[in-house]
């Protein structure tokens, strides 16, 4: 009777499982090279923003478009407690999740006053404001110039920035690498569980009627503050590994900053919206999309007939009509709209409706999988 | 890993100990540094490596020795970015971000460069072929670090890296894999970094260069003109800044109205009314060339017309309009149409003849991009010279490169070395806008040295 | 006095622009009931065809305006009938998302087309200046004024008399009932966003033909910043958007010509509006002018 | 004060226009109570005001002795009040289950900490309470729908489902809003065969607003009806339905009178 329960509950997603613990650890065994390794390492730091972006979008229907606020948030109070005040790995972790964390908890309180469109511009704005304290908080952030994360220390039990395993030897990258994919899976079996549970379900209640939600003595606006802190104190975390990656940080412009939320967003549209695993299959699809356009650009460059010039250029000097950025760019904005138009259940969706159809193939029983978009923003 | 950092501390630590062996005999140079000569043939002092430092008696401190002689020192082996008859370098640009305006064109000038080299040079040494890899770093850091290790093991060096963010951002990188890298910006700090090459006259230099021209020299004005300063809000601002101050300080001006901008900044009518009512008479731009323009626009539409007085950025060749004819600005290059330069002479030949299809006319930042690329190839050869084109070789061949000859196309030559060996160059031209003289519409106006300049400490 | 004057007309012109992007903002609100982030897109595509025709082409600027306009209308209502009309029954945030992507799209779309970073274009009016009272203002800051006068003039006598112009009105109280009235939805989403795409391009081509090389693709996100102005006047109200867009105008150049230096920090003036914003919203969550949304069990 | 629920002079207006005027009524224990009443007489307004969504201006409500007059919907819930809506008010992307298990949110004590971890009694509560949420599927026969969103199950069987919900949440007093509205004879039948084996089973107080006057004749005990916000007739289902102002106050709909 309490089957139901458990975490997996087919046999597929034991062995999916199974898998993606054995891809982690195997994966920097196999790949040496500090690109891909850098890759896969964003790709976990998009992984863990989406994770928490799922969270509040996702299972509670609140519309953000703030998530690199917090990533910010993070990286700067990871470099600032990690960096320059020496503090140990978990120390700094804990300081960007809480400093994140409160910051989300600190909007919450917009979010129970302002819904949906409003809400979204909330979060924009959110996007401008840390920028701009980020820009000009020198002693903190070193303001416009930046501020280097050197030095960050990423040892518990074991030293993660100098790995060495039975005589193996890791580099910095690979170290980090597994450091994220750790805090990544650890995240991802919280996030599983806290769904499963009754706090869980309450933010998908609140989600899909927010009113009967109260009605039926769920504190609406207690869990609306604390899935803010929660999603931005992953998202916290994510900024203090991007910092450990990157070991520069600088604010940038709030404009680029809102295309970084986007991408947050896209991550878990492409994905799966209010699926667990939705947001590491969007960041490991989108991820390394650019790169693979980088590393595959010649393979691309089917002539134009017109013009006999090749599709992409491979530089900004060379002929060609858009350079690889640009391609990659522009596939991203195509997949997010097609996403939305036609798969608005993401990858994780696909994957269900593959599956369904070819157990139905074998079985003809007529079980139509579940088809309602889990993403119900009250209007 | 520390087996890693303990050969790169021991490497940087041999070179600094060459490099003073090298200072110390070439220690009367001036900042006017027209001598060529030490830091080639010097380098065979490596008796000290072995002796005074016991910290360096760790493994891999040997690569010096084998420089010794003039002579070709035997085919490079091959090393990350050299196959054995190819060289490629990073490029580290702006190619979608808000600096595509400058990273375009800077990396096709120095392709034009390359492919000089390549086609009439028969390449580095003679052999080897220069091969361009650009990344985009759409002039942010972790883009740049994701696009410096992608690009890192397949570069014998990083010949551009474009702003000063994605700079600071892989130079810890830089210095962990000791790769020399050349900013594509003027930070008089880059002077201080090991690892980095930069080119021509820091910003810092440039603005007291313009404001002593102005204050003594012009005719225009002096320190009884009311002069103000409009900033962009990153390190290139805060340097050029730091440079005019200092300055306004020995020159004996203040500065009335100090102003900042962000880069994406789209209205300026606030700053421009403020520097109208402060009364500025003298306007020093350390800003970037796409907003300044959209600010000298805003100024002729509020009626404003001060003179203006910019740093390199500020300015973008495709000016033009009611009020620009008070545009002076601190540049490197000479005039584009001053045949008595022989560089010139050759980049104007050399762009005709390598210029990408589309057809575009000369300006300064083609000019930038080609004329970096200079001291890259003379480190290139130097490093073929010596038998290296390992990473640590050309780190090496950087602390014994010297001067590097530009035929003109800088203010002054540049002298290599380890960074408290190197003789930055100092010297800016100043020019004023033209319309009637193509393509850079820049005529000159002088050239100079200020003597504060020698006062000044580069990120002091 | 000179000073708070002179930026107080440059601070309205600025709004006039942040009223003209929001005016396309809310018409697509007031009939669809979300919000359009492709607007950014719209703005910048329709300046840069303007640019071609008037600069590359030679054509009259009027005149090229004029073909932007009408050809930015077509370009909407394309995307429209391609993209959006297929989403009509999704929650707003996936919509919004679209539009999201459909910004991406032709923000990229833009530097293919014309691949130099920044382009100068000039309006007619450069340069020239009235003096009223030491007050210098510019022709093309009246143009701007005059332009979102006539804009709103016009929308408010659209909404109010001609058959669509109400028809679109009732479709965005009640879908339902205005169908069975007769009205056409579809065809009351498919001229707002024409008018969407067509105010869009005289948005751009206020904020970026002033003489430098204001024209990049970065103009696209510069229309966000006119999304506080819509917010701020109500997100379904035209008069709204103008008396938002001035008061964000105004908040924004007075705060970056007196507050330039103090501890609130550099350039603080670029986040005023999100403040101005955030400060009416609590204690009007609806906006100024915006219909309050009643909530129903 | 024998009462469960007590409604005491309760007033509600909005923008001036009076929705309820000084409206009583008591429910006993283990009984059930009908509202009825015309259109707009303020049936649905008096259970909004009771469980707080709305507040009235003047008069008082207690459940079980205590006051819970403009107390928040989810406290109110807390203390021992549940609902269903007119209009259905389910969470249409979870299942049976968990909508169930929703029911019972107010009973379980995991918090963020203890459901991430899922260690001790998050988990040995997670268990008994889905335990007593299989066996109200059980006794409401739901057991064909489980594991399905119920967006996707028919309308019938989510009014039954909503109304499980509201059980599940073990209230003193279960406020039903049109429990069989729009629902064809045999499934108001399956409704009504539900709403009286929970009361023999778990003997909970209800009260029900609903127009199908046979319906109510069957289930009530005792009915109140609103006219224009105010209550014209309480009392025994013979003694209303034969009293004239009530009546009176149904012409015009005479499908509704019995």
């Amino acid at each position: 009777m309490t089957d139901d329960l458990r975490l997996l509950r087919s046999a597929g997603a034991r062995i999916g499982a199974a898998l993606a613990v054995a891809a982690v650890v195997v994966t920097p065994l196999l790949i040496s090279s500090d690109f891909w390794m850098s890759v896969f390492i964003a790709a976990g730091v998009f992984a863990l923003g989406g994770l928490g972006l799922n969270l509040l979008t996702g299972y509670t229907g609140q519309a953000s478009l703030g998530q690199a606020a917090f990533v910010l948030i993070g990286a700067y109070t990871a470099a600032w407690f990690g960096a320059d005040k020496g503090w140990p790995m978990l120390l700094w972790m804990a300081a960007a999740m809480l400093a994140a964390g409160l910051v989300g908890a600190a909007i919450g309180p917009f979010a129970l006053r302002f819904k949906g469109n409003y809400l979204v511009v909330v979060s924009i704005a959110l996007v401008f404001v840390t920028v701009h304290v980020l820009q000009n908080w020198d002693s903190f952030s070193g303001g416009f110039n930046g501020k280097s994360v050197g030095g960050i220390s990423l040892s518990f039990l074991v030293d993660f920035g100098d790995l060495s395993i039975f005589g193996k030897q890791f580099t910095p990258e690979q170290g980090l690498f597994y450091l994220t994919w750790i805090v990544v899976g650890l995240a991802t079996l919280a996030v599983a569980n806290i769904i499963r549970t009754r706090p869980g379900r309450a933010l998908q209640a609140i989600r899909d009627r927010d009113v009967a939600a109260e009605v039926i003595g769920i504190r609406v606006a207690r869990n609306k503050v604390i899935v803010f802190a929660l999603s931005g104190a992953m998202a916290g975390l994510a900024g203090g590994l991007d910092a450990a990656r990157v070991g520069f940080l600088t604010p940038g412009v709030a404009e680029s900053q809102l295309l970084l939320s986007i991408r947050y967003v896209a991550v878990i549209v492409v994905g799966g919206v209010g699926t667990v695993v939705g947001a590491i299959v969007g960041a490991l699809f989108l991820g390394p999309l650019p790169e693979l356009v980088e590393e595959f650009s010649d393979k691309i460059n089917f002539t134009v007939p017109l013009v006999d010039q090749p599709l992409l250029k491979d530089s900004a000097t060379s002929e060609g009509i858009m350079s690889n950025a640009v391609f990659s760019e522009i596939l991203f904005s195509i997949l997010l709209v097609v996403f939305l138009m036609f798969q608005p259940r993401g990858l994780v969706g696909l994957w269900h409706r593959m599956v369904a159809s070819l157990k139905r193939r074998g079985t003809p029983t007529d079980d139509a999988g579940p088809d309602i978009e889990p993403v119900a923003t009250p209007h | 890993m520390t087996k890693k950092l303990w050969l790169v501390s021991a490497l940087l630590l041999t070179f600094a100990l060459f490099a003073a062996a090298c200072g110390s005999s070439d220690d009367s140079g001036d900042s006017a540094g027209s001598d060529t000569t030490e830091p080639t043939d010097g380098s065979d002092t490596t008796a000290p490596t072995d002796g005074t430092e016991p910290a360096d008696s760790g493994s891999d401190a040997t690569v010096a020795p084998d420089d010794g002689s003039v002579e070709p020192a035997g085919d490079p082996e091959p090393a990350p970015g050299f196959d054995g008859e190819t060289i490629k370098l990073g490029y580290l640009t702006d190619e979608s971000g808000p600096l595509a305006i400058l990273g375009v064109p800077l990396t096709t000038g120095s392709q034009i460069y390359w492919d000089y080299v390549n086609e009439e040079l028969g390449g580095v040494g003679g052999r080897y072929q220069v091969e361009l890899a650009t990344g985009d770093t759409k002039d942010d850091p972790s883009s740049a670090v994701q696009e410096y290790q992608r690009l890192k093991d397949d570069s014998v060096l990083f010949a551009q890296i474009l702003s000063t963010p994605p700079t600071q951002a892989v130079l810890e990188f830089l210095k962990e894999d000791n790769i020399v890298g050349v900013p594509g910006s003027l930070a008089g700090t880059w002077a201080n970094e090991a690892v980095l090459m930069p080119n021509g006259a820091a910003y810092e230099y440039e603005m007291i260069n313009i404001a002593d021209w102005f204050v003594n020299d012009s005719g225009l004005g002096g320190v009884d003109t009311v002069q103000c300063v409009v900033s962009v809000n990153d390190l290139y601002g805060e340097v050029g800044l730091d440079g005019l101050e200092y300055a306004a300080g020995e020159l004996g001006f203040e500065l009335t109205e100090k102003r900042t901008m962000n880069r994406n900044d789209t209205d300026f009518a606030a700053t421009v009314s403020a520097l109208d009512q402060a009364g500025c008479e003298a306007v020093y731009a350390i800003t970037v060339p796409r907003e300044q323009s959209t600010m000298m626009a805003e100024a002729a539409t509020q009626g404003f017309d001060p003179i203006w007085l910019g740093a390199l950025p500020s300015y973008l060749s495709l000016l033009a309009g009611p009020n620009f004819e008070k545009f002076y600005v601190a540049l490197d290059n000479p005039d584009f149409n001053d045949t008595s330069v022989p560089g010139m002479v050759d980049f104007l030949e050399r762009f005709e003849t390598y210029k990408p299809d589309s057809g575009a006319e000369p300006n300064s930042f083609f000019f930038s991009g080609y004329y970096q690329q200079i001291a890259v190839h003379a480190l290139l050869e130097k490093a073929v010279e010596l038998g290296d084109l390992s990473r640590e070789g050309i780190a090496n061949a950087m602390t014994q490169l010297g001067e590097v000859e530009t035929d003109g196309l800088t203010a002054e030559n540049y002298v290599y070395g380890a960074p408290e060996d190197r003789i930055p160059t100092s010297a800016s031209r100043i020019f004023v806008y033209d319309p009637d003289n193509p393509p850079n519409l820049l005529t000159e106006l002088a050239l100079l040295d200020s003597e504060l300049n020698d006062g000044y400490e580069l990120g002091g | 006095m000179d000073k708070f004057l002179q930026l107080f007309v440059s601070g309205v012109a600025l709004g006039g622009i942040y009223a003209l992007i929001a005016l396309g903002f809310v018409v697509i609100y007031k009939a669809t009931g979300t919000f359009n982030f492709a607007q950014g897109g719209f703005v910048l595509l329709g300046t840069y065809l303007t640019y071609q025709l008037a600069v590359e082409w030679e054509v009259n600027f009027y005149l090229s305006t004029l073909i932007a306009v009408l050809a930015m209308a077509g370009v909407a209502m394309l995307i429209e009938r391609t993209v959006l009309r297929r989403m009509m029954d999704q929650p707003a945030f996936t919509i919004i998302l679209v539009t999201v992507g459909i910004l991406l799209f032709l923000q990229q779309l833009v530097p293919i087309i014309w691949d130099e970073p920044g382009l100068r274009f000039a309006n007619p009016w450069l340069g020239e200046v009235v003096d009223i009272g030491g007050v210098s203002i510019s022709h093309a800051n009246i143009w701007t004024v005059v332009y979102a006068g006539v804009v709103f003039g016009a929308f408010a006598l659209f909404f109010k008399f001609t058959r669509t112009g109400i028809g679109m009105q009732a479709a965005a109280l009640d879908q339902e009932a205005a169908a069975a009235q007769g009205i056409s939805v579809a065809r009351s989403f498919q001229v707002s966003w024409a008018i969407a795409g067509a105010v869009g391009v005289l948005a751009g081509v206020m904020l970026t033909a002033r003489g430098g090389d204001a024209l990049t693709p970065a103009i696209g996100f510069v229309a966000l910043r006119a999304l506080p102005a819509m917010i701020l006047g109500g997100l379904d109200s035209p008069g709204g958007a103008v008396v938002g867009g001035v008061i964000i105008g105004v908040a924004e150049v007075l705060t970056a010509g007196y507050l330039e230096y103090e501890w609130l920090g550099a350039n603080f003036s670029s986040v005023v509006p999100y403040l101005v914003l955030i400060f009416v919203l609590l204690f009007r969550p609806s906006g100024l002018f915006g219909t309050k949304e009643v909530e129903r069990v | 004060m024998s009462a469960v629920l007590e409604v005491d002079g309760i007033s509600l207006s909005f923008g001036g226009l009076r929705v309820l005027n000084e409206v009583s009524f008591a429910l006993e224990p283990a009984s059930l109570l009908a509202i009825i009443g015309p259109n707009g007489a303020g049936k649905t307004s008096v259970f909004n005001c009771i469980n707080g969504v709305y507040r009235p201006f003047e008069g008082s409500i207690h459940l079980d002795g205590e006051e819970i007059t403009g107390a928040r919907p989810a406290s109110i819930a807390e203390r021992g009040l549940a609902r269903t809506f007119q209009n259905l008010a389910l969470f249409v992307n979870l299942d049976v289950v968990d909508n169930l298990m929703l029911g019972r949110h107010h009973l379980m004590k995991t918090g963020y900490w203890a459901g991430a971890l899922w260690v001790g009694r998050a988990k040995r509560e997670e268990h008994v309470h889905r335990a007593r949420c299989h066996e109200l599927i059980d006794l409401l026969e739901l057991g064909d729908h489980v594991g399905r969103p119920v967006g996707l199950l028919p309308y019938g069987v989510q009014k039954r489902i909503e109304f499980g919900r509201a059980v599940a949440m073990e209230p003193k007093v279960l406020l039903l809003d049109e429990p069989v509205a729009g629902m064809n004879v045999e499934e108001t039948e399956v409704m009504a065969g539900d709403i009286t084996s929970v009361r023999e089973e778990l003997g909970m107080a209800m009260i029900m607003v609903e127009h199908d006057m046979q319906l109510v004749m069957g289930l009530a005990e005792q009915i109140v009806c609103l006219s224009f916000g105010e209550v014209i007739a309480t009392g025994d289902p013979a003694t209303v339905a034969a009293d004239p102002e009530v009546i009176a106050a149904y012409l015009g709909t005479p499908e509704d009178a019995v």
